[in-house]
Order: structure tokens, then C-alpha cells, then sequence
């Protein structure tokens, strides 16, 4: 059975999680991943949006972070204040999802600008809740299609700090939690390489090759010396995750 | 006392060139047919705050009505870019936008310092970003007990806060439900507040003891809008235009395109509802 | 995973002697039941945490199960003196009691910085009280922005809250509704939380979307104790027995008067409704 | 028509709030003056108690701070960390209600103890709302019964601050509002004196002389050049008064 790319990031992402998990889910390929989860292995984990629903179980992926579907099927919907205050920095979230337009070796991401602050090339949205995410969560997963463009040496900004200049550059700023340990792309999964943090690949999906990671990759990426091959999507997984983008493309589409 | 006042006249009274306002809505209620009756009034060189600029922002910027904003994600959710606070950014049309940038916690902690009256909000935030060294209105305290370093931001307190909710009484307090977001926070933060509602009834029919109430004292006019948040959506009310925010992507991505639907569709007309059509 | 136990069995296995315990409650849901269990358990080198310490307060000291007590307003609302916390606080009987004495801003404040993962909380408080020399959790801190004073406390984090609520459901995630004071900020700023309820229910009946819930992983213990909150109040199930805590300021004033009512009542009673009757 | 020393202070302190106030009731005389007023000249003052009740409109008067009347009866009902942050610190209050076991010159309340604090002779209450309620109110009344024992030349302890040390005190402190107003005694209605800010009285109760007030207060108490006579309460007052003190022990005295 063959499958997108996309697919194959959402597949990887779900797998990383747990039924015991409380995730702070982003839009795109995280919310895909999380509802993936839910639907598959992890039918209890537990999904918050930062737009303030707790323990949502949307039947449809939102478009945003807000759409009626999670508050809807939430257990319950707090104020932002509280949801920042008492749910992410009160330390409950086990699982953050990140993304952004530029990830640097040490797993900081960029998603303010392109080029320079004052005079940006390319103006991006900015950091929304990622800057606190990628703090406040125990760990972090970061969700970005791969390219020499986007998997950049050192980002142009460091709008979310991963692990700074490496090493134990979270600790000395007073970070408590583990930060980004696993980056899913379309290519590849990479984990920190304990003690530099150094992103290095440690699974290589179906196909793909060292070369080609390599190519893609804005430094001289290391393999890990397990390197693993990524389990295909399987049937049952692709067959539940198209259901749930047909629901979703179905809700959406109609005016 | 609560005014009870057209669209027309309350942006007209409380919108004053030059000043600072927030319109919020975390994606649920947003007020629309407040910010197309601040295009149609051409107010100028207003100091725009939001957390989560969306399509009403990128049709005020592209209009010409802001000097600055005050924002953490100017995008278009789940879609893409905000073509006209890109274009005003990067090349400066139709002039150019001072900004200041913040993240989702330090907003929302703004605001809620703004309601309680506090100068400043601390929070764990910031740490290792580069957005400390372009915005210097983040700074950092010692927590007098741990020796923690703490991210400070100053209270957002905007001259004036405009909102929509779903129900407003005959008082004028003004009755939120579901995605709640920074609303009450940013009524009570500003100096003045106008809320647009779906409709004004006999009873707020507050499901419960606890609803998000905002009592008329706090709210300086009242606007019967019905339909004001779309293409946003307002909770038991009606859904959000997802189809429309896809569909904004075509929209604003050139200048003329924009101009030309911005014309019809706002400038030409006064129905709010007409607007997502 | 929340456990769904007895109260004696929950009381057991979560109240250790010398540890630090939050029973909340702001006049409404005060969870009387848990507290005379510990009182029946003979808990001992409490230190006890609660912004209006009440009867059940009163009980706890009298019968020696309190070594400290951190609060903001010790009395019988409406009555006057709790006895039995002046009789220890002036004569150490049944033996000293150490205080930690607070405002109620700076309480629910500790609490809410807490729940938010804060090391403390920043107010405008404690301004010329005689409170700040004799309290020396209380500090200040300037705002970096405006150069102003601010009262600072630490955050309120005890090892175990434990508060009363309307109802629970089987998979544990609890409903408050009503004056819900400081219960959702305790159970979140506590290491542990056990929550007595008045019924076990298949749905919670929350009314409204935004209703006070705790997920049943903020919440480590549930009890099923109808009438727990007895002679304080449970909102939609019964009302405050407003004629006990007058009586209360007799049967406390007097030690033997006390210590006979409390083996009557609660010592050899193990039925909470009975307590008020 | 006779009537009580405390109906005479309820009715005074009702008189003294206006149709427009946001008033934070206490338990007491305050509760019963400020439902006074309600119910006889300012139908429309907001009434909020620290429990987290806004506009209630309770029908009898509630024993404590948190009675089911008034949530019930209550706009919206709020947690109790919200009440201190938005609505007492954020500055909507316009009056609020105090008392205490002494009171000085400079209207200083002491509600923690009698004697030396590590050692006290009475340990009281203590403060609840009353430190923040005196500096966040745009004014306060404090109700309390006069003697020479609770009317003190300087308290044991300020555990609420009035004016200090009198003068600007207030503003040396960074305090914005206008402190405590209004006196209202058994006896008198006492006002602070610009610019000393020492309480003198401004009002005589019926019935009552300079020379009892004199003996009942624990400083050399000044009399206004401008003194009044108090107007007693009216049939009419009395009449909403008893009422509402019946429904009163009607409701609550029923086991």
C-alpha cells in the first residue's frame, strides 16, 4: 500500500505516544498524529489544545487550534490565562509538538524570520505558545518536513529554544525539563545525541538514504550507530488515518 | 452606564485615531463586524493588540488602519501566512508596521496582570529565546525565596477592548460560553470596552452558576451584531467558515485581489453577515 | 490512575503524620468528613494550610492533630472566636500551635502561583500592615517596568489537598460548581489530591462547557461520602446548617464540653451526616 | 419609634451608599447595611462578597461570607483567587467594609491580637480580605462598636492599614486610594480631618453627648467645628430593617 510522506510523519509521530500521555497538541501533522494515537494504540491519551480545551476527542481534525469540534468534545474549556498558567507552566503536559521553519542541529527552532529581525526576508507567524511549549512540556517532539533550506546548521532566529549551543546549555539556563527528543521528518527520525545533544539520525524511513538525509540536511549529519529502519505505515493505520482526513476534508470543505 | 449603540456609532465614539486597541477572540468570536466597521470608518494609525492576528488584522493592516502591532502568532490557522502582514512587514505596503512580538504565555499573562490591576505579569518564559533581545518590553526578576529567574512583561492595559459574545441582557452584561480565550481578561485589562453580541435578550440563560459573566459595569457599549464573529464562529450559534480561511489564502495574496474584495465586501456593504458569503 | 477508595481507607493511606495538608473549602464543600476521619485516625504534627480555618479546623486543633497552622481568617463566620484554635494559640492546650499568618489575597494568590508551577506569587498587598514583620514569607519585589513596590509570597504547594465536590465520575474527573473558592488551585498546587464527593455518577452533568472540572488525573483519590461537607454546605444537594455553627460556640468554648461532643460525634460515630444532627 | 445602637449603625452606613457603588460586603452590620440600602434608596448597588459572588441580591442575610443565598442569587459567581486579582486588586471596588477589635486615631485596624503577637492575650480572627479590602477600595466604612477599649490612641498591631501615621502616609506607601472615609460607631459618624487625617467626629447619634464620646474613646477625640446631629432611622427604614432581620432568623434558625 503506498503512501504520502505526510502519512508517514503523522504514523511515526503517533507511535511515539502513549496511552498515559497528556499532549499539547499543535495544528497539521500534530493534531493528525495525536488523533492517529487516540484512534489506534492510545484510545485514553489525553489532548489539549492551547486554545483551552481539555481532554478534547474531536470525530474531525480542526483547522485551528479552536475550532468548535474540540471545545465541543472537551472534557472541559478553560480561559488561555489558565490554560498557560495552571496547565502548561503548572508542568502537567508529558508531550509538546513543535514545528517551524528552521531547526538547527541543536533542535532550536525558528519561526519569527527569515533573515534579518528588522528587515526579514520572509516575515513568519512567529512562536504562538512554542517559545513556553518547548520549556514547560516534560519532552518535546518537533514535526518538520526535511530540506537543506529548513534543517539549517544555526537558525536565522531562535524563536523556541531546544538545547541552545548543546550540552548542558537547558540546565544552566534553568530548564527543567528534557526538551526536544525526537525530531519526525519525511525522512527520518533523528534523537539528541546524549551528551552534545546533537541532532543524529537514528531511524531512516522506507526507501529513503543516507545520501539523501545527508543532502537534506544543513550540517553534517551523524548516524547513530543503532541506525534503525522505520516500520512502514501499516494497513490498519493508513486505513484509519485516511478515514479520519475524508471526515475531515468532508466537515471543512462544504460552505 | 451601559450604552446600547449601533455598529456604526460605537466604533465611531470609542475608535479614535492613534489609540490602542485589542480586538480578541481566540479563534471562537472573533469580532469581524467590529473590524470591518473600523475599515469602513477609516480609522488610522491605531496600535493593534492580539495574540492571534487573523484575517480581520490582515484586512485592517491592508487597509492601512495600523501603525504598530502587538501580537505572538500572525497567521492564518492551519492555512498559511497572513499575505497582507507579510506585505506590510517585508516591503511595507500600504505603509509600514512597527511590530512587537511576544509568545502566546507572555500575552495572556499580560492580560490577566492588565485585569488584576498588577504593572507587570512574571512567568516561566523566554528562556533562551532571541525574542528577549528584540523586544524590550521582556524582561526578568529574581523570585525573592528560590533565586529563580523569572520572564516579566508589562501589563497589556489597551485604551480600549473590543470583543463579541453571544448574549447580552437588557443591563448590558454580557454572557460568554465555550472557547473563552482572553476575553474577560482584555475587557477588564482596558479602559473602555465595547461588545458586540449575537442578540440581546430578556435572560442571559447562563447555563450555570459559574458562566463567564461580564456585569454591565464593565462594558461601556453594547452592539447587537448578530452574526458579527464570521467568518469566525460563535459557539451554539453558528459553525466556523473553514472554507473561507482557505479560501482568504487566494484572497490576500495580491494587493489587488485584496483591494477589489475588500471593496465589495466591506467597504460596499453593511451587512455583516453578507461578509462570509 | 485515580483511585476510588473508602474514606477510611483514603485518609490511611494519604494523611502521614508531619506532613503538610490543604483541607479547602470557602464556606461552601468544606470537607468536614475527611477531617474527622483524620481526627478519628489520630493524625498527629499536622501542618495545616486553609484561608478560613473553620469548625472542622477548630477540631483538628482541639483534638491535637495540628502542629502548625498557615491561614488567613480564623473564625466562626457570622459567630465569632473558634475556641479551641485561641485556647491553643494563647495557652497551648492540648499543646502550642505554631501560625503562619496571611491576608486572603496573598493566599489565593500562593495557591493560583501553586497551581501555576510559580516558585511565588506578586500582589499589591500587606502595604503598611504589621503582618510583613511578623511573617517572614512575606517579601517585595520592584516591577522592573515601573519601578513599584510589590508584595511577594511563596507559592502554597502542600504534599496532599483535599477538598469535597458535587460529584465524580467513574473514570475519576471531578465537578465543582457553586462558590468554588480555591479547590481547583489547591488540588493542582498539591503533590497529591483526594476528593470527597456526594455522589459517583456515569456523567458528570456539567452545565456548561466551561464548568469547573478536574480531570481525573489531577486527582489521585476519590471518596463517595453523601452529606461530607455537613454543616457547611453542598450547592444543589443541601443547604448550610447555619444554626450549628451558632451552637458550635458553646459546645467549643468549654474543653469538656468539647472533647465529650467530639467523642460523641465523631469519635464514635463513623457517619458524617450524623455529625451535624 | 425606639431602636438599637445597631440598627442605628446599619442604617447610617446604608445611608451612606449611593445607587452607583460597587460595594465588598462583609459579614455583620455591613451585610445588613449595605442589603439596606438595597432595599430602600439604591435598588441597583452592586453588592459582591469576597467568596467570589458579584451582584448578589440575597433575600435574607447570609451568616457567612459563602452562603447559598448568595451564590444563588449572584450574576456570576467567580473563584476566590479571580475575586482578589480582577475585581478587588483590579481597582473595581468604589467601597469597602471593615471592622476589627481596635481601632486608632488614624483608623488602623487591629484584627489579629490583643497584647504581644508571639504571646498574645486574645488571639484573633486576623485579617481574611481586610489588609488588600483597605488599600484596593477606592474608600472604606469601618463599623464598629465605640469604647475606650476598642477605640485605641495606637493599635496592638496594624493588620490593616488606614492612615498610618496620618498625613500622606498613604501615598508615602504607594497607595492610591482614599482609605477609610467613614467611621460609623454606636455613638458617632467620625470622618478623618484633612490634611492630618486623624478621625474626628462629624456626627452625633440621638441621644448621645460629647461627654460619652469623649469617655468612650481611647484618644483626646476632636469634634468637628461643622458636628451634626445624626438623623435617627426612620419608621420606614426600620420597618425594611426588622423585615429583613426576620426573614433573617427565620431562615437560619430552623434545624
Amino acid at each position: 500500500m503506498s503512501y504520502s510522506t505526510t502519512e508517514m510523519m503523522a504514523v511515526a509521530a503517533a507511535r511515539a505516544l502513549a496511552n498515559e500521555d497528556i499532549c499539547f497538541v499543535g495544528i497539521g501533522t500534530p493534531s493528525l498524529a495525536c488523533n492517529l494515537a487516540r484512534l489506534m494504540h492510545a484510545p485514553e491519551i489525553t489532548l489539549i489544545y492551547e486554545s483551552g480545551t481539555i481532554e478534547t476527542k474531536p470525530d474531525v481534525l480542526p483547522l485551528s487550534i479552536g475550532d468548535p469540534e474540540l471545545c465541543e468534545t472537551a472534557l472541559t474549556t478553560v480561559s488561555v490565562p489558565e490554560m498557560f498558567q495552571y496547565w502548561l507552566q503548572g508542568g502537567r503536559i508529558s508531550v509538546g509538538f513543535l514545528g517551524g521553519a528552521q531547526l538547527d542541529k541543536f533542535a532550536n527552532i525558528n519561526s519569527s524570520v527569515i533573515g534579518n529581525y528588522e528587515r526579514p526576508k520572509v516575515r513568519l507567524p512567529g512562536g504562538g505558545g512554542a517559545p513556553e511549549i518547548a520549556a514547560s512540556c516534560n519532552q518535546t517532539f518537533v514535526v518538520m518536513a526535511q530540506s537543506r533550506r529548513t534543517f539549517v546548521e544555526r537558525v536565522d532566529f531562535i524563536t523556541s529554544f531546544g538545547f541552545g549551543e548543546g550540552g548542558d546549555h537547558r540546565q544552566r539556563l534553568g530548564i527543567r525539563t528534557q526538551g526536544p527528543t525526537l525530531v519526525i521528518t519525511d525522512l527520518c527520525l533523528m534523537r539528541p545525541d546524549p551528551p552534545t545533544k546533537e541532532l543524529v539520525v537514528v531511524s531512516m524511513h522506507e526507501g529513503i538514504s543516507r545520501e539523501e538525509i545527508t543532502q537534506k540536511t544543513g550540517w553534517p549529519v551523524r548516524f547513530s550507530e543503532s541506525l534503525a529502519q522505520t516500520l512502514p505505515p501499516s494497513e490498519n493505520e493508513l486505513k484509519v488515518l485516511r478515514d479520519l482526513q475524508t471526515r475531515t476534508n468532508r466537515a471543512h470543505g462544504g460552505k | 452606564m451601559t450604552e446600547f449603540l449601533s455598529l456604526r456609532d460605537a466604533i465611531a465614539a470609542y475608535v479614535h485615531d492613534s489609540s490602542t486597541v485589542a480586538l480578541e477572540g481566540f479563534t471562537h468570536l472573533i469580532p469581524f463586524a467590529a473590524g470591518h466597521e473600523i475599515i469602513r470608518q477609516q480609522k488610522r494609525d491605531l496600535t493593534l493588540i492580539r495574540m492571534t492576528p487573523d484575517l480581520i488584522y490582515d484586512q485592517l493592516i491592508g487597509m492601512g488602519c495600523v501603525r504598530k502591532l502587538v501580537f505572538s502568532w500572525g497567521g492564518n490557522p492551519g492555512v498559511g501566512s497572513l499575505h497582507r502582514f507579510r506585505d506590510a512587514v517585508e516591503n511595507g505596503w500600504p505603509h509600514p508596521l512597527e511590530i512587537e512580538e511576544h509568545s502566546h504565555a507572555a500575552m495572556a499573562n499580560a492580560y490577566a496582570a492588565g485585569a488584576a490591576g498588577l504593572p507587570c505579569a512574571i512567568f516561566r518564559g523566554y528562556a533562551g529565546s532571541d525574542l528577549v533581545g528584540v523586544n524590550s518590553s521582556i524582561r526578568f526578576i529574581t523570585c525573592p525565596f528560590t533565586g529563580e529567574q523569572l520572564a516579566a512583561v508589562p501589563a497589556i492595559t489597551p485604551d480600549l477592548a473590543i470583543i463579541h459574545a453571544q448574549r447580552a441582557d437588557k443591563s448590558g452584561n454580557v454572557l460568554i460560553e465555550g472557547i473563552t480565550g482572553v476575553q474577560k481578561e482584555v475587557v477588564l485589562a482596558a479602559k473602555r470596552a465595547v461588545v458586540t453580541v449575537e442578540e440581546l435578550v430578556e435572560d442571559l440563560r447562563a447555563p450555570s452558576s459559574n458562566s463567564t459573566v461580564l456585569p454591565h459595569w464593565t462594558v461601556n457599549a453594547i452592539v447587537e451584531a448578530p452574526g458579527g464573529a464570521r467568518p469566525s464562529y460563535a459557539h451554539g450559534y453558528y459553525r466556523r467558515d473553514n472554507a473561507f480561511y482557505t479560501d482568504w489564502d487566494t484572497i490576500a495574496r495580491d494587493r489587488s485581489t485584496f483591494q477589489l474584495w475588500m471593496q465589495e465586501h466591506v467597504l460596499d456593504s453593511h451587512h455583516p453577515v453578507k461578509f462570509a458569503g
